[in-house]
C-alpha cells in the first residue's frame, strides 16, 4: 500500500508522472494553479504501490511517496 | 493626449502579441508609439508583461512605473500591477481567472470574462483580443477598424488563418462594454 | 507617416546593418540582444551573405577580424559581459588599422548584473576597455530610427577611417519597438573601391601584410602617432550632437540614448512650469561634443548630467565645462531608470 | 505509512524557475540525493553556469557559487586546488560547456583536475532563447538556425565527451539521460561515480546528461522524453566512454 | 645600505606577493612579464602554495576568482593584451565582491603592439576596461623596491574592502633591476579572520552563495550603491601621492611609475637652473590624488603631466584642475619614453 | 649545372630570426614548397601565430596576416567564409593551438571549416622563454616547470590531434615531424595533403610537426633531433590520426 | 657531379646539414659570420651528389644544391 | 657622480652577467644603481646588450639614449652604439672581434683584445669579465675588490665553480690598463 502528495504549487504540470505511472493513478487537474498550470492528481485507489517512478521523472520534485500501511 | 498601458498575464495569454497589435495600430492612428516587453526576472514560465505608450508627443522612456491603464490577464498580474496605476487610471481585468474581490480606490475598475467570452468563441487563447477590445472600446486611443487593419499585418501571411477568430474576439470585447 | 515600420531595436540594429553593407556577421547569444542574433540569422542567409555564430564573443570579434582584412564589412553585437571578452580583439583591430562594427547593448553590470538595460560602458567605449593607446567612434542611438541609421553609417565611418566603430545602445533600445522609416541608400559606398590594404592575394601585387607587432625602435610610437593623427580628424570632422532650446536656457540637461529621451520629456515638463531649460545629446560619445558645451558655459548656470551609471560620461562634461559652469549628476546604476520627476526636482534645486 | 521519496536534504524548498517537463529539475535533485547519501553536503561547493541553471545556487542546500560564462573548470581548479579535501563540482549547460568553454573543459580535464563535471546536454541555449548550441542536432530548427542546423554553415553536433575520453588526464566520463525512470536511476549511478572518484582522489569525471528542453524543441514535456531517444541518442549514445577504472582492469 | 639585494622588478612583484600572503597564484606567459610568471613557479612550489600555468589569462582569472571566494589571498600577473582578455573576469569579481590582486607590466600597445614598456592603460585600468559601473584602487609603483612593497600591501586592501586590487607597472619597472629592501611582515594580517562570506563548505552554518546576478527589481542598483559607497571610501582612505618642491614651485611635473622618475630627474635639472619646478607623483592611480592637485591650482602657475602615453592621466589632472590652471601634457606612446631635456625645455616654454 | 633545391619562391630572401636549429624554418620552407608545387601562391593568405613564428609574414612570399594569440583559427574562418575560392591557412604554435587557443581550434574543426592548420609542437613556449606549454613532456624543465613537468600539478602532455580527430568536422589529421630528412620529406607530403584537401573543398586538415626548440630543451641542435626521437615520439606517435578518405575507402 | 651553395650570413651553424651529408662534405668554418655563428662551409672534393638532404634539413634555407656537369 | 654604461654584444657572450655584476658592485658600494636588459627586436639570437646606471643621486629611466661608457662585445654593437655616446665618452671595444678600424671623433677609444686574453686564461667565455675588469680600471666607479666579492654572491653556491675563472678575466682586464 502507497501513496504520493502532490505539492500544487510547484507543479507544472508537465505530464511525465502521468505517462510513467505503471497503474495510472496520476491525472491532470481541471484547475489551474498561481503559476498558470494545471497540476498533477493523485487518484488514490488504494494501488499505488510506491514504486516511485512518478518521483524519479519529477522535474519539480513535487512529488513525495509513501509506503506502508495506512494509520 | 498620452496613454501608458501596461499588459500583463501568464506567459500564454498572448500579452505580447496584444501589445504589439496595439502598438502597430497607433502608428497606423499617425500617433507616436512604444512598446516595451519585460520577461521579469523569471525569463521561463510565470508572467509576462508589457508597456505601450502612446501620445501625441515625442515619448521619453518606454518603461514606466505608474501606468495609466492596466490590462490584467490574471490574478497575479492585478495584484502586481494594480497599486501601481495613476489617479483616475484604468483597470480592465479578465474577471474569469479572478478569485477574490478587488476594490482600488481612485481608479476604475472594469471586469471582462474574457477567458469565458473567447471560450465562446472557440479558443480561450484569443482572451488577449477580448480585453484588448474592450480597451479600445474604452479609451477611443485607437479605431477598431485601424486595429483590425492591423492584425491582418500583424499576423502576416503566415497566421493569417488565425484572423477571423482574433477578429471576432476584438469585436466582442469592444462591444462588451 | 507611411512608410513606416513598428519595428524593434534590436532588428533595426540589424537592418541597419544590412543596408550598410554587412558581408559578414558573427555573434554568440547574449540577452538582452538575442532577437539581433537571430535576426541576422534569417536575414544573413537570405541575403546570401555570411553569418556565424560562433563559439564564444572572443571568436566572434576574432573572425570580424579575419573578414574584415580581406576587405568585407563585418560586424559583432553582444551585451557587456561579451564585450568585455572582445576587448583584446578591438585593440587588435585597431592596432591593425581594420574597419569594423562592434554593437554593445548594454545591459545592467558589473558581471552577470541583470539583463534590464544600463550605461555602465560608456567608459568601457569611450576610453577603450582594451589595452594601449586607441579611440574609436562611438555612437548612440536614443530611438529605434537610430539604431537602425547609426548602425547602418557605422560602416562608412568605420571604413573611413580604417577603424572599428562601436554602437553603444541598452537593453531598452535593444527591446522596445518603435516605428521606423527604412531608408535604403547605396552601401558601400565610396570605400570599399578604396581598399588597397586588404589581403585577397598576392594576384598582380606583391605581398601584403597585415600586423600590429611593430618592434623596430620607434616605429610602434610613428604609427601611434599616424593613429592619434587619425582621431584628431576623428576629433574634427565626426562629433555629432542633437542640441535644444539651448538658446535662452538657464539649465542644460546632458543625456545620450535612452537618458536622452527621458530628458527630453523632463525638459517638456520643466518648460511647462517655466523654467528655462535645454538639452544636449551627444550622438557620438566619441568623439565627444565638448564643443557646444564650452560654447555655453557662460550663458547657462549649469549642466545636469542623466546617465544610467554612477557617473562616468560626466566626467567628458567636466572636462568640457573646465571649471567654468557647475556640472551636477543624476544617475541611476544597475538597470535602474532616471525618473522625469526627479530630473525636474533636481532642476528646480539647482536653481533655488 | 513512511516517506521513501521525497526532496533531498540538499534541494532548498524553492520552487525552481524552469519551463514544465525541464530536464535540469530532475538533474538538480539527483546531484543532491547523491551528495546526501555519500554524506558531504557539508563539504560540497558547487559551481554554478550561466544557462538556465544559474539560479542553481537558490535550489541546493550547500555552498554555491556563481561563474561566468564557460568558465566553471577555471573556477572549479581555483577552489579545489585551495581546498583539496573539499567535494567541487561544476554543473554547466552545453553553451557553457562546449561551445565559451571549450578551453577550460579541456584543459581542467588535461591536467587531471580532481573535480566533477556534470554536463546537462539539451542541444540548445535554453535560457537565451533556444539558439543553436554546438550539440544541437543537424536540420534542427533553432532560433539561430531557423533552417535547421546545416553543417556546411554550422558544422556538427560536437562530441565534447569523446574528445576529453582522449586525454591523459580524464578518468571517467559517462553518458547518460534522464528521459525514463530507467535512465533517470542509471544516470543517478553515473553520478554517484563521478562524486565517488573525486572523494577516492581519482581525478577529472564528467557525466554527460542528455537532458529535456520542451521550450525550445517546441515540443510537450512527454514529446520531448521521445526526442532524446529518437533523434539525440543515436547522435550521441548512452554508455561508458572513459573509464581508467575498466581499462586498467583491462574490461574497456 | 645592509639587507639590500639586487633584484628584478618581476621577481619583485612575485617575492611582495608572497610575503603579502599570496596563497594561490595563476598566470600565463606574456613578455615582459614572463619572468614574475616562472619566479613564482619556483617560490609558490617551495612555500608549498598554489601555482597554476593556466590555459590562458581567462582561465587564470578565473581561477583567482575561484580560490578568492573560498577565502584564498590570491594573485594573478600579465601583460597589456593577457589584461585585455581578464576584464570579463574582473567585472565578475567586483560584482561578487571577491579580493584579488591583478598585476598589468604594461607594453606597448595596442593589439600585439611591442614588449616595451608603456604607460597606454591607464584608462583602462582607472576606469573599468570590463563592463559595469564599478573602480579598482590602482597602485602604481616607480622603483623595484616599490613593486616590492605594493604588491605586498595590495593583498591587504584587497581583502579590506574585498574588492580586486591592480599594480599597475610596465616593462621597464619590470624588466629592470635595483637594489631591495625585504621588509617581511605579518601577512593575512586583519582580514583573513573576518572572511565570513567565503564558501568552504556549509559545515555548522547555513549554505552560502557568490554570485552577481542579481535580477529582482531594484536588487542590483541597491548593491551597486552599496559598492559605491565602498568607492566612496576608498576615495577617503586610500589615497596615496608623493609630492616634492611644491611648496615654492612654479610649475608641477605630475608622472606616475617610470614617468615619475623621468620627471624627477628632470624637476633637479631644472631646480638647478633655478626654474621652480615641483612634483606630484600618484602613488594610486584611482583614486587619484586629486585633493593635492586642487589645492595647489593656485599657487602653481601650471601642471605640466609627463605619460607614455597619448595622454590619459591628464584627463584626471584637468579634471582636478577644474580649469583653474592650465594643464599641459608631454608623452612618448608605443614604448618610447620621455626625454628629460624635452621636460625641461617645456617647462621653460610654458614659463616664458 | 642546374640549380635543383634552393629557397622556393613562396620564401622570401629574409633571413629568419630563429635560433640555431630551430625547426620552424624547416616547417616554413615545407609550406612554401608546397604552395609553389601547388602554383597557389597568388591565392593563398596565411595566418601567422603569436609565437617564435609571429613574424612568419616576413618569410612568406604572400599576403599573411597577424593573429591575436590563439584565435588564427577565428581569423582564419573570418577570412575563409568571405573568400571561400582563396586558400586560408593558419600556422600555430603549441601553445597558440593547444592552450589559450583550444576552443578557437576545436571548433574551427567541428565545423568542419575548409582550411589547413599547421600545427608546430615543440613542446614549449619557445617565444616568451621556454615555459611549459600544454605538450610539455612529463619530467621536461621548463621555465615554469624548474622541477620538470609534475602531471598532478601541471597535468598531461596533451594529445590535442588525437581530440580533434573525434570531432565529425575534421577531415584529416597526421602527426609529422622534420627531425631527418626523411621525415621532413614525408611532412612535407602530410602538408601538400592538407592544401590539397582545402583545394578540393574537403574540409577541416591538420598536420602536427614535432618540432625542434633546442635553446629552450637546452640541448643543442644535433641532439634535438634525437630528442624528437627518443622523447616526443613515444608520447606524441607520428602518422595518420585520422583520414576521411581512407575511412571512406574503409582502409583505416 | 654535384655541388651546394651556402649563404654564409644566413646559416647560423646549427650542424644539421654536416651530420646529414651522407658523404661528409660539409663542415663548420672555424670564422664568425656577422651574427656570431660559424657557418658551414662545403668540402667541395667532386664527390657531391646532390642528395639534397642537407637542404632538407637546413633551418634556414641557406643551402642551393646543383647538379650536372660543372661548366 | 654618475654613469650610464651601455654593454653590448651577441646573445651568449654573456652581456647581461657582466652587466648584473657591475651593477651588484655599485649597490654594495653604497652608490644608487639600476640595471635595465634588452633583448631588441629580436628575441632570439642576434645582439643583446644592457643599460647600467649609477649614481649617487637618484636614479630616474634605467634607460639611456647617450650613455657615457660603451662596452662593445664585437663590432656590430660597436657600429649600433658608438655613435650614440656621449661627448667625452668611453668605449671599450673588444679587438678580437674587430676587423674595421674605427675613428670616432669627442670619444676615447681603448682596444682591448678580451677574448685572445680570455682564451689565454682558458675560455673565451670571460671576455666579458675581461672588458669589464678594464672598465673598473679606467672609471673607478666600483673597486676590483668589491666586484670580485659581488662576482661570489651573483655565481652563487650553483656557479661556484666558474668563480676562479671569472676572477682571474676581470684582473687580467684590470691591470690590462
Ligand atoms: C560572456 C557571456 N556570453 C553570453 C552570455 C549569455 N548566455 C547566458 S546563458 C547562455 C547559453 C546557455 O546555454 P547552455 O549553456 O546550453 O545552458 P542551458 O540554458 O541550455 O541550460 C548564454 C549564451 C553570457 N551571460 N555571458
Ligand atoms: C593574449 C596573449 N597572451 C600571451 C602572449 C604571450 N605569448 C606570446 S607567444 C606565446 C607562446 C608561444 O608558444 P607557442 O605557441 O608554443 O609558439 P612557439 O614560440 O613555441 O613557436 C605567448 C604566451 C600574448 N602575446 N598574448
Ligand atoms: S509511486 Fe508508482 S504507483 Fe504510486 S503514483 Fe507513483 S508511479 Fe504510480
Ligand atoms: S511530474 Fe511533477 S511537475 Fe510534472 S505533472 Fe507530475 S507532479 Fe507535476
Ligand atoms: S529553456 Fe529549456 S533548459 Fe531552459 S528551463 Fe526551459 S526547458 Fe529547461
Ligand atoms: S625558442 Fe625554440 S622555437 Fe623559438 S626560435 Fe628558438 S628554437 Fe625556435
Ligand atoms: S647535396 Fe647531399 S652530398 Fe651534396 S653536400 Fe648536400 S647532403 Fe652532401
Ligand atoms: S643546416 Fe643550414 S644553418 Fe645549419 S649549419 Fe647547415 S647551412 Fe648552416
Ligand atoms: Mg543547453
Ligand atoms: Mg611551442
Amino acid at each position: 500500500m502507497g501513496k504520493i502528495i502532490i505539492n500544487i504549487e510547484q507543479c507544472k504540470g508537465c505530464k511525465l508522472c502521468v505517462i510513467f505511472c505503471p497503474k495510472q493513478l496520476i491525472k491532470l487537474s481541471e484547475k489551474l494553479n498561481p503559476a498558470g498550470y494545471h497540476p498533477a492528481e493523485f487518484i488514490d485507489n488504494g494501488q499505488c504501490n510506491s514504486c516511485g517512478l512518478c518521483y524519479q521523472m519529477c522535474p519539480d520534485v513535487a512529488i513525495e511517496v509513501w509506503k506502508g500501511e495506512k494509520r | 493626449m498620452r496613454e501608458e498601458i501596461i499588459m500583463a498575464g501568464f506567459g500564454g495569454q498572448g500579452i505580447m502579441f496584444a501589445g504589439t497589435l496595439l502598438a502597430h495600430a497607433a502608428m497606423e492612428e499617425g500617433l507616436n508609439v512604444t512598446y516595451f516587453p519585460s520577461y521579469g526576472a523569471e525569463m521561463r514560465g510565470g508572467t509576462a508583461n508589457c508597456t505601450v505608450i502612446i501620445s501625441d508627443e515625442n515619448i521619453g522612456s518606454p518603461v514606466v512605473t505608474n501606468p495609466s491603464a492596466l490590462l490584467a490577464m490574471n490574478e497575479s498580474s492585478l495584484e502586481k500591477f494594480s497599486s501601481k496605476v495613476k489617479k483616475d487610471g484604468l483597470i480592465i481585468v479578465n474577471s474569469s481567472l479572478l478569485k477574490k474581490e478587488i476594490k482600488i480606490n481612485d481608479v476604475e475598475i472594469l471586469k471582462i470574462p474574457a477567458t469565458e467570452l473567447a471560450e465562446k468563441l472557440g479558443d480561450n487563447k484569443v482572451a488577449n483580443m477580448v480585453i484588448l477590445g474592450a480597451y479600445i472600446n474604452r479609451s477611443k486611443v485607437v479605431s477598431l477598424e485601424r486595429t483590425m487593419d492591423s492584425l491582418k499585418k500583424v499576423l502576416g501571411e503566415g497566421r493569417k488563418n488565425l484572423l477571423k477568430l482574433n477578429r471576432e474576439a476584438l469585436k466582442k470585447g469592444e462591444e462588451n462594454r | 507617416m507611411e512608410n513606416r515600420i513598428l519595428m524593434q531595436g534590436n532588428h533595426a540594429v540589424g537592418e541597419g546593418g544590412l543596408q550598410g553593407g554587412c558581408q559578414a556577421y558573427f555573434g554568440y547569444p547574449i540577452t538582452p540582444q538575442n532577437e539581433l542574433t537571430q535576426y541576422m540569422a534569417k536575414r544573413m542567409v537570405e541575403e546570401r551573405k555570411v553569418f556565424i555564430q560562433a563559439e564564444s564573443e572572443l571568436a566572434a570579434i576574432n573572425m570580424v577580424f579575419g573578414a574584415s582584412l580581406v576587405g568585407a564589412r563585418a560586424m559583432t553585437t553582444s551585451s557587456s559581459p561579451g564585450i568585455s571578452l572582445k576587448q583584446e580583439g578591438i585593440s587588435y583591430m585597431v592596432g591593425c588599422e581594420l574597419p569594423g562594427v562592434i554593437v554593445n547593448i548594454q545591459r545592467g553590470g558589473p558581471g552577470l548584473g541583470n539583463i534590464a538595460g544600463a550605461q555602465g560602458d560608456y567608459f568601457q567605449a569611450t576610453r577603450g576597455g582594451g589595452h594601449g593607446d586607441y579611440y574609436l567612434i562611438v555612437l548612440a542611438p536614443d530611438s529605434v530610427q537610430e539604431m537602425y541609421d547609426l548602425t547602418r553609417e557605422a560602416f562608412d565611418l568605420a571604413d573611413k577611417y580604417r577603424n572599428p566603430v562601436i554602437v553603444l545602445a541598452d537593453g531598452i533600445l535593444g527591446q522596445m519597438l518603435e516605428p521606423v522609416k527604412i531608408v535604403k541608400k547605396n552601401p558601400m559606398s565610396n570605400f570599399s573601391a578604396k581598399k588597397d590594404w586588404i589581403l585577397d592575394g598576392c594576384k598582380g601585387r606583391k605581398p601584403r601584410m597585415v600586423r600590429s607587432l611593430l618592434m623596430g625602435e620607434g616605429v610602434l610610437e610613428e604609427h601611434n602617432l599616424k593613429l592619434g593623427k587619425k582621431y584628431e580628424r576623428m576629433r574634427k570632422s565626426e562629433v555629432r550632437v542633437e542640441t535644444d532650446n539651448l538658446e535662452d536656457a538657464e539649465v542644460a540637461l546632458v543625456g545620450y540614448g535612452i537618458s536622452a529621451r527621458i530628458c527630453k520629456e523632463a525638459m517638456e515638463i520643466a518648460r511647462q512650469k517655466g523654467i528655462k531649460v535645454g538639452l544636449v545629446r551627444p550622438i557620438t560619445l566619441w568623439p565627444f561634443p565638448e564643443k557646444v558645451i564650452a560654447e555655453n558655459v557662460d550663458r547657462l548656470k549649469a549642466f545636469l548630467v542623466i546617465e544610467m551609471s554612477l557617473g562616468q560620461m560626466v566626467e567628458d562634461v567636466r572636462l568640457a565645462t573646465n571649471g567654468k559652469c557647475p556640472v551636477y549628476f543624476y544617475g541611476r546604476t544597475g538597470g535602474g531608470i532616471p525618473e522625469v520627476d526627479v530630473i525636474v526636482e533636481r532642476i528646480e534645486k539647482i536653481l533655488k | 505509512m513512511k516517506k521513501i521519496f521525497s526532496r533531498p536534504e540538499s534541494l532548498t524548498a524553492k520552487r525552481n524557475i524552469y519551463c514544465s517537463g525541464c530536464g535540469h529539475g530532475i538533474v538538480h535533485r539527483l546531484i543532491a540525493e547523491v551528495i546526501d547519501e555519500l554524506g558531504i553536503r557539508e563539504k560540497t561547493i558547487g559551481v554554478a553556469p550561466v544557462g538556465c541553471a544559474v539560479f542553481a545556487y537558490d535550489y541546493w542546500n550547500f555552498d554555491v557559487t556563481e561563474a561566468a560564462h564557460g568558465r566553471p573548470p577555471a573556477v572549479a581548479t581555483g577552489i579545489k586546488r585551495v581546498l583539496p579535501d573539499r567535494v567541487v563540482f561544476t554543473y554547466q549547460g552545453d553553451g557553457d560547456l562546449a561551445a565559451i568553454g571549450t578551453a577550460e573543459t579541456v584543459h581542467a580535464a588535461n591536467r587531471g583536475e580532481n573535480i566533477t563535471i556534470i554536463f546537462v546536454n539539451n542541444g540548445v541555449y535554453g535560457m537565451t532563447g533556444g539558439q543553436m548550441a554546438p550539440t544541437t542536432l543537424i536540420a534542427q530548427k533553432t532560433t539561430t538556425t531557423p533552417l535547421g542546423r546545416d553543417p556546411k554553415i554550422a558544422g556538427y553536433p560536437i562530441k565534447i565527451s569523446e574528445a576529453l575520453g582522449q586525454l591523459e588526464g580524464s578518468v571517467y566520463i559517462e553518458r547518460v539521460t534522464v528521459n525514463s525512470p530507467k535512465n533517470t536511476i542509471k544516470a543517478k549511478r553515473a553520478i554517484k561515480k563521478a562524486f565517488q572518484n573525486q572523494i577516492q582522489n581519482k581525478g577529472f569525471s564528467l557525466v554527460e546528461v542528455l537532458s529535456m528542453c520542451p521550450i525550445a524543441w517546441g515540443v510537450n514535456p512527454v514529446e520531448a522524453l521521445k526526442w532524446i531517444e529518437q533523434k539525440m541518442i543515436p547522435v550521441f549514445p548512452l554508455g561508458v566512454i572513459k573509464d581508467k577504472d575498466l581499462t586498467a582492469k583491462g574490461n574497456l
